[in-house]
C-alpha cells in the first residue's frame, strides 16, 4: 500500500543542498509524490532547532547534536529518521602531517567554542596521546569552507571539514591530504537526524511514518545505483564536481552512510555515544539518555510495510 | 571646478577597466591557483555558464526584487527618521542613541530575531535589507538637514513658507541633496550587503544563495562569477543615483 | 525655531531609556528564552561573564582591532577621498571599484580573505580597515566635488596648492559629507571586526556572539551585541559632537 | 483697501532693541545692533533708510519682516503684533537670496507656487515682472549664470510678483549700474504710485534716498538708533518732474549729507579719545 | 620696480572673446559675453570700468585674473602670456568670496598663510589692513555676523594685504554707504599713490569711476565690447584738490553719462524694432 498525504502541509528545514544532503532532497520529493505539500527551507546559520523553537519549521533534517542541545535545554525534540547515519567529517592536514601524532606542536582549526567538531577533535587528540591546548594549538575558525581555506593558506596544519567538502577540494587540486574519516577514527557516532517536537510527531503520526518510509526508500535507492545517485546529485547540487561525487559515493558505501536496516539507520547507541562524548567534553551540562528521544518505531513500522525495498516510491 | 564631459569620464573608465582586468588576468596566471584567485577568463567562462543555465537570471530576479522593495522601504523610513532627528531635539535624544546602536549591530546578529518575528519569508528578508540600509540613510539625511542653509530658509520663510515640514521639502531637502545622495549611495551598497545576508543567513536563495553554494563547493571561479553581478548591481544603483544627481545639480 | 541639539534636558534620554528597556523586558519575557532574553537576564549574564574575565578579554581583543583599523581608515580614507574628489579624473576611474567593493558582502569574501590575509589579527584589521576606508573616501570625494565653486575660485586666485585648497576650502566645505562618511565607516568597521571574529578565528566579542548562538544562550549573545552597540553609539555621538564643533562658524 | 484702514499704520515699531552675541557662550562679546527704535510707517508711504555701514539697517528690515527676533519692544504690522513672516510683506535681500538650483523663472514663481497659484497664472505674473526688470532672455538661466546686477533684478522681480502690500527692500539696486538703476527706480515708483504699496527701502545712495522717498530715515552709527526722520517735500510723480533740480532736493540732500558727515566726525573723535 | 620695466604694460588683452553656454548640451543657447576686446593697461595705471549690468565687466576682470578661460585672443600680464592665476594679481570679488568657516582675521591672512608667511607677520599685515577698512572690532567675527558692507570691506582688506602689484576690483565699494565709501576711496588712492600699484576697478557709480581713474573703460551692452577709453585729466592726489569742482570732472562725467544714455536708447530702439 501507499501513503496518501494529500492535504498534509509541512515545512521542513534542511541544511544547504550539498552532496551530503542529497538524501533529504530525495526524501522530500518522495513525500511530495505522495501528495504532501512540502515547503523546503534551506537554513544556513540558523539551526533547525532554532527554527523549530521559533515555530517556523515543523520538521528539521539537520545535525544530530542539535537534538542533544535541545534536550539539554528542555526542548523535547525527537529523532525519527536520519538522512546520514555515520559521521560525515573528514580530517584533513597539510603535507608533512601524515598522522594525528604528527600534530604535536602544530595548530588545528575547528569550529567555534561550543561547536561539536572542536570537542570531537579534542577527543581524537587525547586518544592519540596529545594534550589539546598544550601540545596542539586549537584555533576556532568559522565554517567548514573557512577552515578549508585556512589550511590552504597554511594558517593551520589540520582541520575537520565535511567529507564532500574535502572531496571537492581534492578534485580542485588542493594542496592538502586526508588524515582519515571521523567515522573510522571514532566509529559509532550518529551524524544527522530528521527530527521534530514530540507533540508534533504524535499529532502527525501518519506523516512521521511516511517520512520514515521515505528515508528507508531513499537509502535503498542510493545503495542500488551509483549512476543514479551521481546523475541525480549533478542535477541538484550547484557546482558539484562529478569526480568528487563519484568518490563521495564510494566513501559513503565504505563507511555505511546510508543503511536500509532501521536499527542501523537510526541507532540509539550512536546518539548515546554522542551525548556521552559531549558531556565528557563539557559541552553538555547534563547526562542524557538517548533512548528517550530516539524513536525508531516509525522506521520499524515502515520497514514492516515494505519500505526500504524500492517498491514504495515507484 | 571644471566639469569633465560624460564622454571623457566614460573613456577614462573604460581605460581603467581594461588596465584593471589585465592586471588581474596576469596576476591570476602567474599565481596559477584557481582556488585562490581565478583568472578573468575563467570567471567569464563561469559567468557564461551561469547565464546559459538560467540560474543567474532567476537568482538575480529574486534578489533585485528583494533589494528594490527593501531600499524603497529604507529610503522612506530613513527620510522620516532623519528629518525628525535633524529638526527636533526631542526626537534626537529619543531616537538617535538607539539607531546608532542598531547601526553598529551587525545585521547577522539580528538574524535570529528577524526569524522569530517575521519568519524567513519575503517580509523577513525585506526586514534584513531595511535593517542594513535604513540607518545610513537616516544618518545622511540628518547630517544634510542639520547643515542649515540659513539665508535660503529666510528667503523661503519671508515668501510664505510656513512650518518645519514645508521648509523641509521646499528648501532644506533640496539644499541638502548632495549630502543625501552621497549617503544614499552608501546605503544602497549596504542594502546589497543586507540582501546577501538575508539570502545567505536567513534562508538560502537568490544571488546570495548562489554564492554560498558555490563557495562550499570551492568553485572559486563560480563564486566570483556570482559576486560580479552583485557588485554590478551596486554600481548600477550608484550610477542611477549619480544620474539623478547630475540632473538635479545646477553647476 | 531650530532644534538646538546642544542642550539635552536630562529627562528625555531617561524617559526613552525607560520606554526602550521596559519594552524590551516585556517583549523579552514573551519570547522563548532559547531565542531571546530580556534585559534582566542579559544583565545577569553580563555580570557573570564580567566576573569570569571572559568579557574583558574579548572586549580588549575586539577594540584593539576595531580602533586600530578605524584609525587607519580615517587617516588613509579622508586624504584619499580628497584626492579622489580634487583630481576628478582619478576619482572617476576609481569610483566604480570602490562602490563595487563596498557593495560586496564581506561574508561571502571570507574564504578569500583567509587565503590572502590568514585568519588572525591582520585579517581582521583588513576587514575593518578596507571597507571603512572605502566608505570614508567615497563620501569625502563626493563632498569635495560639491565644494562651492565661488570659494574654490577665490582660493585659486590666491594661487593655493592642491593641498592648501584641500585644507582651507575643500575639507571645511565637505565636513557634512566627511562626517556622514565617518559614521558609515564606523559602522563598517564594527561589522568588519565582528565578521572577522565570527567567521575567521573565533575570538573577541564576535566569538562570544558565535558561542552564544551555537549554544542557544541568547543572553550571552546579547551581552556582546549590547557592548558592540554601545561602542557604536559612543562613536556616533562623538562624531555628532565633532560635527557641531566643526560647524561653529554657522552660529545657529 | 477699505477707507477705515487709513488710520492704521502699515508698520509700527515701539522701543525695538536687538543685540547679537558673537559666539555661543554666555560671556561672548555682544554687538548692540539696534537700540530703542520707535517708528511709525504710514500705509502707502515710501520710506528710505540710510546710514553708515553696519549701523543696523538690514537688521531693522529683517525685524520688520519677522525674520529676526528682537530682544525688546514691539513690532506691529497693520495693527497686529507679529512674530512670523507674512505674505503681505515681501523682501528683497541684500545678498539676493536666490535658490541656486532654480532657474530664474522658478525663482520668481516660488512665492506663488508656495501659495498654490495655478502654474500658468504664476508663470504669467512672473513673466510680467521678469520683463519689467529686463531679463526675459534669461528666464531659463540659473543664478550662477547671471551677473551680479542681473541676480539682484531677479530678486526684485520675485518680490514684486508676490503682490504684497509692503515691500521691504534691502539695497535692491546696489549692484546695478546707474542707467539701469534709473529705469528700475522709475519702474518701482510707477508700481508704488499705481498700487499704493508701502515701501521700505534701504540704500546707501543719497540721491536715491531722497529721490524716491516720502520720508528718509537716517540711522546713526554704533548702536543703531533713529538719528532723524526727514520729510521729503517733492512733487509726485517724481520722474515726470526734474526733481533733482528742485530746491528742496538739494536742501534735503545737503542736510542728510551734513548729518552723515557729523556722524563720521563724531565717531572719529570718539576713536581718537 | 626696475626702470627697464617701465615699457612693459601691466596687462594686455588682444582680441579676447568669450561665450557662455547656458547648459551642458551642444545646442544650448549661448551668451556672447565679450567680443574682440583689445586693451593695454599701463603699469601703475588706475583704470575704472563702467558699463551696463550684464555687459561683461566681471567676465573681463575674471579673464584678467585667469579665473576664466577665454575662447579666443591673448592675455598678457607683465609681458608674459598667462593662463593661471598669479600672486602678483589680487582680486576683490563682487560677491565678496569670504570663507564662511573662517573668521575675519583668518580670511584676511589666508593669502599669506597660503604663501607660508610666518604667522605673526601675516597677522600684523592683516591687522594693518583690517584697521584700514575700519573693522578692528570684528577681527574674530565670522562673515555671517557681519553686515553686507562689512563683508565687502573684509574682501578688500584681504586683497590689499597680499601686496600684489595688480589689484583687480569688482565693485569693491558696491555695498558701502557714501561716507564710508569716500573714506575707502581715499585710502585706496593713497595706497595706489604710495605703492604705485596697477588698479583695475569696476564700478557702476559714475562719480567714482571718474574720481578715481586715470582712464575710464566704457563698455557697451550686449556682447561686451570696448565702447570708449576716456582719459581723465585731473590733478593728483585727488583728495587734496576738490576734483569734483574741476571743469574736466564735469566734462568727462557728462560725456560718459551721455554715452551710457545713448547705449540705452539704442538698445530700446533695437528691442522695439
Ligand atoms: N547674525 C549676526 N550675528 C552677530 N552679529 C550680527 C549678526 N547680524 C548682524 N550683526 C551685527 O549687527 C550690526 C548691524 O548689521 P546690519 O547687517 O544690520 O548692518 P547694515 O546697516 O545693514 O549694514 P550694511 O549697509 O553694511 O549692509 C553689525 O555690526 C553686524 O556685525
Ligand atoms: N557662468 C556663466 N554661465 C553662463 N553665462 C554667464 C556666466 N557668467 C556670466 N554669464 C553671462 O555673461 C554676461 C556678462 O556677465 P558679467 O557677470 O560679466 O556682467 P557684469 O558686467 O559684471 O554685470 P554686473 O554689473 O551686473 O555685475 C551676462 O549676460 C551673464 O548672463
Ligand atoms: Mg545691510
Ligand atoms: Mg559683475
Amino acid at each position: 500500500q501507499d501513503f496518501d498525504l494529500s492535504g498534509t502541509e509541512v515545512t521542513i528545514g534542511t541544511a544547504q543542498a550539498q552532496v551530503l544532503n542529497i538524501g533529504t532532497l530525495r526524501m522530500i520529493e518522495i513525500l511530495q509524490g505522495w501528495g504532501a505539500d512540502v515547503t523546503r527551507v534551506e537554513l544556513p546559520t540558523i539551526s533547525g532547532l532554532e527554527a523549530i523553537i521559533a515555530d517556523r519549521v515543523d520538521v528539521a533534517s539537520r545535525s544530530s547534536d542539535e537534538i542533544l542541545i535541545g534536550q539539554a535545554r528542555g526542548v523535547d525534540v525527537v529523532a525519527i529518521g536520519a538522512p546520514i547515519s555515520t559521521m560525515h567529517y573528514a580530517i584533513v592536514s597539510s603535507p608533512g602531517v601524515n598522522e594525528i601524532a604528527d600534530l604535536d606542536g602544530k595548530a588545528i582549526g575547528t569550529s567555534g567554542p561550543g561547536g561539536f567538531n572542536g570537542m570531537l577533535f579534542r577527543y581524537i587528540l587525547k586518544q592519540n596521546g596529545l594534550t589539546p591546548e598544550e601540545d596542539v594549538a586549537i584555533v576556532p575558525v568559522g565554517g567548514s569552507s573557512e577552515r578549508a581555506a585556512a589550511i590552504l593558506a597554511g594558517q593551520v596544519q589540520a582541520t575537520v571539514v565535511y567529507i564532500d567538502n574535502w572531496l571537492a577540494l581534492e578534485a580542485q587540486g588542493a594542496n592538502a591530504q586526508l588524515l582519515g574519516y571521523v567515522s573510522d577514527i571514532v566509529p559509532g557516532l550518529s551524524s544527522r537526524a530528521v527530527f521534530a517536537e514530540r507533540a508534533y510527531i504524535e499529532e502527525n503520526a501518519e506523516l512521521a511514518s511516511a517520512i520514515a518510509c521515505a528515508n528507508l526508500e531513499v537509502n535503498h535507492w542510493i545503495n542500488s545505483s551509483k549512476e543514479d545517485f551521481v546523475s541525480y546529485t549533478m542535477d541538484n547540487v550547484r557546482g558539484a564536481n562529478e569526480e568528487a561525487v563519484s568518490k563521495f559515493y564510494d566513501v559513503a558505501m565504505q563507511i555505511g552512510m546510508f543503511p536500509t536496516e532501521p536499527a542501523a539507520l537510526l541507532d540509539t547507541s550512536g546518539y548515546q555515544k554522542l551525548a556521552d562524548l559531549l558531556y565528557d567534553g563539557g559541552e553538555l551540562d547534563t547526562e542524557l539518555d538517548a533512548s528517550g528521544f530516539v524513536d525508531a518505531s516509525y522506521l520499524e513500522e515502515a520497514a514492516g510495510m515494505g519500505c526500504g525495498t524500492g517498491e514504495m516510491s515507484g | 571646478m571644471k566639469k569633465r564631459s560624460k564622454a571623457q569620464v566614460r573613456r577614462d573608465q573604460i581605460v581603467g577597466l581594461v588596465i584593471f582586468l589585465s592586471v588581474w588576468e596576469i596576476a591570476a596566471r602567474l599565481l596559477g591557483n584557481k582556488l585562490v584567485l581565478p583568472s578573468v577568463s575563467q570567471i567569464l567562462a563561469a559567468l557564461g555558464d551561469l547565464i546559459a543555465s538560467g540560474e543567474l537570471i532567476t537568482a538575480m530576479a529574486e534578489s533585485i526584487w528583494l533589494l528594490i522593495v527593501g531600499l524603497i522601504v529604507s529610503t522612506i523610513l530613513g527620510f522620516v527618521l532623519g528629518a525628525l532627528v535633524a529638526r527636533s531635539r526631542t526626537a534626537y535624544w529619543m531616537l538617535n542613541p538607539y539607531f546608532s546602536a542598531l547601526f553598529a549591530t551587525p545585521t547577522i546578529a539580528l538574524v535570529p530575531l528577524v526569524l522569530v518575528w517575521f519568519g524567513f519569508g519575503f517580509p523577513g528578508r525585506v526586514i534584513v535589507v531595511v535593517l542594513a540600509a535604513v540607518v545610513p540613510i537616516m544618518f545622511s539625511v540628518a547630517s544634510g538637514l542639520r547643515d542649515d542653509p540659513k539665508d535660503l530658509v529666510d528667503v523661503a520663510r519671508s515668501f510664505g513658507v510656513t512650518g518645519e515640514l514645508q521648509l523641509l521639502y521646499r528648501v532644506r531637502v533640496r539644499a541638502a541633496l548632495p549630502v543625501l545622495l552621497a549617503g544614499l549611495r552608501l546605503a544602497a551598497g549596504r542594502g546589497v550587503v543586507g540582501m546577501a545576508v538575508a539570502e545567505t543567513y536567513l534562508r538560502l536563495g537568490g544571488i546570495g544563495g548562489l554564492i554560498k553554494s558555490y563557495g562550499s563547493m570551492f568553485q572559486t571561479d563560480y563564486v566570483f562569477a556570482s559576486i560580479l553581478p552583485l557588485s554590478l548591481l551596486g554600481i548600477a544603483i550608484v550610477s542611477v543615483i549619480g544620474r539623478i544627481e547630475r540632473r538635479l545639480h545646477w553647476t | 525655531m531650530l532644534a538646538n541639539l546642544k542642550k539635552p534636558s536630562l529627562y528625555l534620554p531617561l524617559l526613552s531609556l525607560v520606554i526602550v528597556f521596559g519594552g524590551w523586558e516585556l517583549v523579552g519575557r514573551s519570547i522563548n528564552p532559547l531565542l531571546f532574553s530580556p534585559p534582566s537576564v542579559v544583565a545577569a549574564e553580563f555580570v557573570e561573564l564580567y566576573r569570569s574575565g571572559v568579557l574583558i578579554e574579548a572586549a580588549q581583543v575586539t577594540m584593539r582591532a576595531l580602533f586600530l583599523g578605524y584609525a587607519m581608515a580615517v587617516i588613509v580614507g579622508v586624504p584619499f577621498g580628497v584626492v579622489m574628489g580634487a583630481f576628478d579624473r582619478f576619482g572617476d576611474i576609481l569610483q566604480p571599484y570602490l562602490y563595487a567593493i563596498f557593495a560586496t558582502p564581506r561574508v561571502v569574501l571570507v574564504p578569500l580573505i583567509v587565503v590572502w590575509f590568514g585568519i588572525g589579527f591582520e585579517a581582521r584589521l583588513f576587514l575593518v580597515f578596507f571597507w571603512s576606508a572605502i566608505a570614508i573616501s567615497a563620501n569625502t570625494a563626493q563632498g569635495v566635488r560639491h565644494a562651492r565653486p565661488d570659494l574654490v575660485e577665490v582660493a585659486r586666485s590666491f594661487r593655493v596648492t592642491r593641498l592648501q585648497l584641500a585644507r582651507h576650502v575643500l575639507i571645511p566645505g565637505a565636513i557634512p559629507f566627511v562626517l556622514a562618511g565617518l559614521r558609515i565607516g564606523a559602522e563598517r568597521a564594527i561589522v568588519g571586526v565582528i565578521i572577522g571574529e565570527m567567521f575567521l578565528q573565533i575570538v573577541g566579542l564576535g566569538g562570544v556572539i558565535q558561542q552564544g548562538s551555537s549554544e542557544l544562550v541568547p543572553a550571552q549573545m546579547l551581552v556582546a551585541v549590547v557592548i558592540i552597540a554601545s561602542a557604536g553609539t559612543l562613536i556616533v555621538t562623538a562624531l555628532d559632537m565633532l560635527e557641531r564643533r566643526f560647524q561653529n562658524w554657522k552660529g545657529a | 483697501m477699505k477707507d477705515s484702514d487709513v488710520e492704521v499704520p502699515a508698520i509700527q515699531l515701539r522701543g525695538v532693541r536687538k543685540t547679537f552675541r558673537l559666539s555661543e557662550d554666555r560671556n561672548a562679546k555682544t554687538v548692540l545692533a539696534l537700540d530703542g527704535i520707535d517708528l511709525t510707517i504710514r500705509k502707502g508711504e515710501f520710506l528710505t533708510i540710510i546710514g553708515p555701514s553696519g549701523c543696523g539697517k538690514t537688521t531693522l528690515l529683517r525685524i520688520m519682516a519677522s525674520l529676526e527676533q528682537h530682544d525688546e519692544g514691539e513690532v506691529i504690522v497693520e495693527g497686529e503684533p507679529v512674530s512670523e513672516p507674512g505674505i503681505r510683506r515681501a523682501m528683497v535681500f541684500q545678498t539676493f537670496g536666490l535658490f541656486p538650483w532654480k532657474t530664474v523663472i522658478d525663482n520668481v514663481t516660488f512665492p506663488l507656487t508656495v501659495r498654490k497659484f495655478p502654474a500658468d497664472e504664476a508663470r504669467n505674473t512672473a513673466m510680467k515682472h521678469i520683463r519689467r526688470v529686463g531679463l526675459e532672455r534669461f528666464v531659463d538661466a540659473y543664478p550662477h549664470q547671471l551677473s551680479g546686477g542681473m541676480q539682484q533684478r531677479v530678486g526684485l522681480a520675485r518680490a514684486l510678483s508676490t503682490g504684497a502690500d509692503i515691500l521691504l527692500m534691502d539695497e535692491p539696486f546696489g549692484a546695478i549700474d546707474a542707467q539701469t538703476r534709473e529705469l528700475m527706480q522709475e519702474e518701482l515708483l510707477r508700481i508704488w504710485d499705481e498700487e499704493r504699496k508701502t515701501v521700505i527701502f534701504i540704500t546707501h545712495d543719497l540721491d536715491e534716498a531722497v529721490l524716491l522717498a516720502d520720508r528718509v530715515l537716517l540711522m546713526s552709527r554704533g548702536p543703531g538708533r533713529v538719528r532723524e526722520l526727514i520729510d521729503v517735500d517733492l512733487p509726485h510723480p517724481r520722474f515726470e518732474y526734474d526733481v533733482r533740480g528742485h530746491e528742496n532736493f538739494a536742501k534735503v540732500r545737503g542736510h542728510i549729507w551734513q548729518q552723515l558727515r557729523n556722524d563720521l566726525v563724531q565717531q572719529r573723535e570718539e576713536e581718537a579719545s
